[in-house]
């Protein structure tokens, strides 16, 4: 069950941050994904330019986690596992996932994002919103609502 | 850092911040987790993966359907340069109209030249091609009802006003009449048809209604202009 | 008759075109004081902000891209194709981040004749793709200066000056 | 089969483009009397043609004939007027008038956004367009007549 989402700015400033829970957990939420920021660079950066490594070791398959916008499960605890997502314009998704007693599978993690994404685009293209700028529409909000819904 | 964050309790204060280390991160740059040796070997498996894959370049899924988001976001971003521009939301809704009347009047000769089709006899006629333009350019089918009694007013109705469908108003702009270009368009079109209408729009999505109504009435038939001199 | 009629295509892309020649030649977005150049800068941002939404919605499916080239290559072919439903005729670069893309007949050119007097409304007919152009490459992470030129209507390049790329 | 001349009027009937092909004759008033003439002309004619006619058939078009030469009328419903002087020889030009207004006119005049409605077509591109329509119609006549 997701239990905080949160949408990551170009500049690495949050524009969207919900929880399940407002309270005291809540700033437990802000480290786990600060903290999954990090993962997300190191898996994307590889993809750019900037990468270039010496040597030459080979693991087919890893490939998907960098061009693929969705890039999995970023870590994992004994109580939750966070799943990170980058768009082609560096808006970064989080979503921190509850472990429970039916666990979720991969398929419906990506569906979640694709979803998020959605709702990212159709929020964009609203030409009163100003790219960027914290997300306050009602809309992405319901959308987010739906997600942690688990619907 | 996390112990850091952690000793410090109190919601009030927890939220700034977060939001203050998260943007504090550009500054500080980032900071690595796993072990390096780790990081390493990863990364460059990637890049060697990056490179075979160079040649699949993206693709755009839908390009009948880019046309209509290309319109409805220019469309957008000019209302939204158009009420940083002039102080009143009634001169907007001025200005909207009349882009759609000089749309109008060149959009029916396109829709004339494509269909042949002859003048319209009556408005039962004019409903349903009008209908039928906005089928072939914008790909909507809105409704057509509400019929008066004469057959000289009708109404168009939309499931969602067109071009807004991403648009959330801000609550300075209540009075805006986002979509108010379409009963310039159907007055511009109508005109160069000889007919004088009148149009405005009566429902709308984005005002909280279920549907979007565009109200037309028939004024009056338009006649061939006279030559100088003759009665 | 004598002439073979043409069949009709592209409804579609009417609407554009047809509100892409009210905002540039209606008075709509002029000032008072009619400022050519005040004209220019609002194509140029109904362009850019344009673009830069518009990139976020064609990307949304896409693979992310390797490099700076391969992007420019992206707008030069999908990107142009998807608006204006044909690529880029040339493309040079520098390798040192400037681009020049070459439309040998540029969709909002195409009505208009290649005289003189014409040549100076080129600039009007230009703005707003340069900001889509630029505006794209922005929300793409890559902060540019595009400028256009008609050499003789209708073809038309348009500069990329990369600025800082992420 | 020959053209002679063409006018065009937009619908309040002011003449927006003249060309000519193949006219022998100066004319020996200006253009715009000219376009007076010949508008108030095709009105006036309509009108009759309207009132007399035996058949309850409105028609967008018609041609009168002289002894030397044809004049064709055709209007779009939108009100744009399309006059051509074309010999005796020539086969109806309706079809060639309507192609006119839907591959040039409504191509390069209302596409055009620096074309203003009501002003005379000054546009290059727009004559040069014409001319290939015309030509294309003559050299396509002369093989197959």
């Amino acid at each position: 069950m997701a239990v905080c989402v949160a949408v990551i700015g170009k500049d690495n400033g949050p524009m969207y941050f919900r929880t399940r829970q407002s309270g005291v957990e809540e700033l437990q939420y802000h480290f786990i994904v600060s903290s999954a920021l990090d993962i997300i660079e190191e898996r994307v950066q590889s993809s750019g330019k900037s990468g270039i490594l010496p040597g030459g070791v080979s693991n087919p398959g890893a490939l998907e986690i960098t061009r693929e916008l969705y890039l999995g499960a970023l870590t994992a605890q004994e109580e939750y596992k966070v799943y990170g997502y980058m768009t082609n314009t560096k808006i970064k998704f989080v979503i921190v996932i509850e472990e429970s007693s039916t666990p979720l599978r991969e398929n419906d993690i990506r569906t979640m994002f694709r979803k998020l994404h959605g709702a990212f685009c159709d929020l964009m293209s609203n030409p009163f919103y100003s790219p960027g700028s914290e997300i306050r529409s009602k809309r992405f909000h319901d959308v987010v609502n739906s997600i942690v819904a688990g619907q | 850092m996390v112990k850091q964050v952690r000793q410090i309790s109190g919601v009030s204060c927890t939220v700034q911040l977060s939001k203050r280390i998260l943007s504090d991160r550009i500054v500080a740059g980032t900071v690595r987790i796993h072990g390096p040796n780790f990081f390493w070997l990863k990364r460059r498996s990637q890049l060697d993966n990056a490179r075979k894959m160079s040649r699949q370049t993206a693709r755009i899924a839908d390009p009948k359907k880019v046309n209509s988001e290309l319109f409805t976001l220019t469309y957008g971003a000019l209302v939204s340069q158009l009420v940083r521009d002039y102080e009143s939301v009634d001169d907007v809704n001025k200005h909207l109209e009349r882009i759609g009347y000089n749309i109008g009047i060149r959009l029916i000769e396109d829709f004339l030249a494509r269909t042949n089709f002859p003048r319209c006899h009556d408005m039962r006629d004019a409903a349903d091609k009008i209908q039928q333009a906005f089928k072939l350019y914008l790909g909507l089918s809105p409704g057509i009802s509400n019929w008066s009694n004469g057959n000289e007013e009708f109404s168009l109705t939309f499931e969602s006003t067109p071009f807004a469908e991403f648009v959330e108003l801000p609550d300075s702009c209540s009075n805006l009449k986002y979509g108010n270009i379409l009963p310039g368009v159907v007055r511009g079109a109508c005109e160069m048809v000889q007919m004088e209408v009148q149009s405005w729009i009566i429902q709308d999505t984005l005002k909280g209604d279920n549907i979007t109504e565009l109200r037309i009435r028939f004024i009056k038939k338009l006649e061939d202009a006279i030559p100088a001199g003759e009665d | 008759m004598a002439v073979q009629p043409q069949p009709f295509s592209g409804a579609e892309e009417l609407p554009l075109e047809l509100l892409h020649g009210e905002l540039v030649c209606s008075e709509v977005l002029l000032s008072k004081d009619k400022d050519i150049n005040e004209l220019l800068s609002k194509l140029e941002f109904i362009g850019f902000s344009t673009g830069y939404r518009l990139i976020e919605r064609l990307l949304k499916e896409s693979p992310r891209f390797k490099d700076e080239l391969e992007t420019i290559k992206f707008i030069c072919k999908d990107f142009w194709t998807a608006i204006y439903k044909k690529q880029i005729d040339n493309l040079r670069t520098n390798h040192q981040g400037t681009y020049v893309l070459q439309d040998n007949s540029f969709k909002f050119l195409s009505r208009i004749s290649a005289t003189k007097q014409n040549l100076e409304h080129g600039p009007k007919f230009l703005a707003y793709t340069c900001g889509m152009v630029r505006g794209a490459l922005a929300n793409l992470g890559i902060a540019s200066v595009v400028i256009a030129e008609v050499t003789t209507m209708p073809t038309c390049r348009f500069h990329i000056t990369i600025t800082r790329s992420v | 089969m020959t053209i002679h001349n063409l006018y065009i009027f937009d619908r309040n009937g002011i003449l927006v483009y003249y060309g000519e092909w193949n006219r022998k004759k100066v004319p020996s008033m200006s253009k715009e009397e000219e376009g007076k003439l010949v508008y108030g002309m095709i009105i006036s004619l309509r009108g009759v043609i309207e009132k007399v006619s035996p058949l309850d058939i409105k028609d967008n078009s018609f041609h009168y004939r002289t002894s030397k030469y044809k004049m064709n009328f055709w209007e779009s419903p939108s009100g744009v007027k399309f006059v051509m002087n074309t010999d005796l020889n020539s086969p109806n030009v309706k079809e060639l008038l309507r192609s006119i207004y839907t591959q040039v006119y409504v191509e390069y005049v209302v596409k055009n956004p620096l074309c203003v409605q009501g002003e005379f077509i000054n546009s290059e591109l727009f004559a040069q367009k014409l001319d290939e329509v015309i030509k294309a119609s003559l050299s396509y006549t002369s093989r197959t007549v």
